[in-house]
């Protein structure tokens, strides 16, 4: 039997239409609750079960477990497919983030097609992130919380190979001499 | 696109390419080593002899191919001249440089694929299909300034006070005063006098003008009954008074 | 193995988006599967918990628990502004009481609207504060502490201006003969 705390964060987690902070929860229990242990406590209740709680970006939710995708994926919507640029497009901003367009067209040694960051943004992940301090001041952009939720990543230290690419230096800020020929597009964004 | 890379002549052309990088990416897997071990002298080489090849070339689509194809005869040139030994810039340093955008892009697309493959919401994994939903409920906090309600009091006294009508004490001379004081005078008045001569000294504004008004009255009341006459030689020329 | 369709049941019924039949739920199951046995695993699991199983005319659905809905709400405050008939009912309140609404009437020149004393109840300014002797009986108001706290005052004699007005003779208590005819009306109300 679950304490009192770990009925109300499961029953408040179930009721929600999207994954919640920990601050959401704390809002609809009695003041004083300890939401860590519940949380903790009720992420070991599910282990195994056909549902399961996990925290992704910050953000609580439960959703069914991986391993029986092959029961519920019949008559449903495939999320939208994303093309080689998009997709692309997204991974350059996950690992480089914040990043501005110059610099991803500079990683792909080709210029973004319009749609593609906006293709992005309307899929939920990906979000403006302020602009860079420097000439023409470019607007950078970063993934949102939504991404982590979608991908099932925890932080983006979750990133596949983020360490390994980061120890080889492939996240090292984008510098110009890597892209002679867009080096002059940077400016004008 | 390993087959169109292998046998360039049958199928030239780049409209299947997402830029030079992408081409460049595509012939250096083709060499079947680790990109860190490619030759880039044989990567220009072969990128340089594929955009020779390119059949149709669309100007617009080309223009980045044929850039990158005119950097890469450059960074050729300066590999394979003699050089001197502190050569700005180094042309492997250069090459180094290539190597590791092309390092990076390959990371990324690789990246992407492995992300695409997580499981995702909606396609592996899925969220609750009918969620009650949480609700914010609105509960009125009334604000209201103290000041407000001072005003508000000030307001309905204003309005309800009970309105009591005060007649001002207004400066006159009664008849009855004015009757007094002419009778008083008269036996002092055997030549004709103006009537403004009975006024009570002092007398101005509002005060002089109904002592005027009620000394006239008084005088006419005084003609009547015998006690004075009055005389005036024309019409508003000053009124006379005499005891008869 | 139980366990193997219990957890498929459970993430079925999770993601479903309403309500499902036992055939509903045994299409997305290896056939041969003990869906029965399931169910009722299922019922007893969640039992107590934050979330319970129920049937409800053949159909079965994950639910929160009944008596944990209070938090599926949550309250949040929502300024609102007193509008003026009701500032000025709770001013003469406040200068008068305990006063009846008769007597508010007779002060304010105009009647009471409905919702205006409800309303001063409601924002806790205003509480009844029994019967007046005399014909009619008519009930009396005044103000709470609260009233006091809201407005920073420490007791109503630090009303500003109460000198003044007292000066002025308008917070004489109001006379029946001042509003005969709104006296009898108390009682009806």
């Amino acid at each position: 039997m679950s304490t009192a705390t770990a009925r109300a964060v499961e029953a408040v987690l179930f009721a929600a239409d999207r994954p919640l902070t920990p601050d959401e929860i704390a809002r609809h229990l009695p003041a004083g609750a300890d939401l860590r242990e519940a949380l903790a406590r009720l992420t070991d209740d599910y282990r195994g079960r056909g549902i399961e709680l996990v925290e992704r970006g910050g953000r609580w939710h439960f959703q069914t477990a991986p391993d029986l995708s092959h029961l519920l994926s019949r008559e449903r919507d495939e999320p939208r497919r994303l093309g080689r640029a998009a997709v692309e497009t997204l991974a350059i901003i996950a690992y480089h983030e914040p990043v501005s367009r110059a610099e991803i067209e500079a990683i792909r040694g080709v210029q973004l097609s319009k749609g593609t960051l906006d293709l992005l943004m309307e899929a939920g992940w990906v979000r403006p992130a302020g602009r860079r301090d420097g000439p023409g001041r470019p607007l950078l952009y970063a993934t949102t919380p939504d991404f982590l939720s979608h991908f099932g990543l925890s932080s983006r230290r979750d990133l596949p190979g983020i360490d390994d690419l980061k120890a080889a230096g492939l996240l090292d800020p984008v510098s110009a001499t890597f892209a002679p020929e867009l080096e002059s597009d940077a400016e004008n964004r | 696109m390993a087959d169109a890379v292998e046998s360039p002549v049958l199928t030239i052309s780049l409209d299947g390419w997402e830029g030079p990088l992408d081409l460049l990416l595509a012939l250096a897997r083709a060499q079947k080593v680790d990109l860190r071990d490619i030759s880039i002298l044989a990567l220009v080489e072969q990128y340089l002899s594929f955009v020779g090849d390119a059949g149709r070339i669309d100007l617009e689509v080309a223009a980045d191919y044929l850039v990158m194809a005119a950097w890469l005869a450059y960074l050729k040139s300066l590999l394979l001249l003699p050089r001197a030994p502190d050569q700005d810039p180094d042309p492997d340093m250069l090459a180094a440089l290539l190597q590791q955008r092309l390092q990076r892009l390959d990371a990324m697309r690789d990246a992407g694929a492995r992300l695409m493959a997580r499981d995702r919401i909606g396609r592996d994994v899925f969220a609750r299909g009918m969620p009650e939903g949480l609700r914010t409920i609105g509960r009125p906090v009334f604000r209201t300034a103290i000041f407000d309600l001072i005003d508000a009091y000030a307001q309905v006294a204003a309005r309800t006070a009970p309105v009591q009508h005060q007649v001002r004490r207004r400066p006159v001379m009664a008849l009855d005063q004015a009757l007094a004081r002419l009778r008083a005078m008269l036996p002092d008045a055997a030549e004709w006098r103006r009537l403004e001569s009975f006024l009570p000294p002092g007398a101005q504004g509002d005060l002089r003008r109904s002592a005027v008004a009620s000394s006239f009255l008084a005088a006419l009341e005084l003609a009547r009954q015998g006690q004075a006459v009055l005389r005036q030689d024309a019409p508003f020329a000053p009124l006379m008074l005499k005891a008869s």
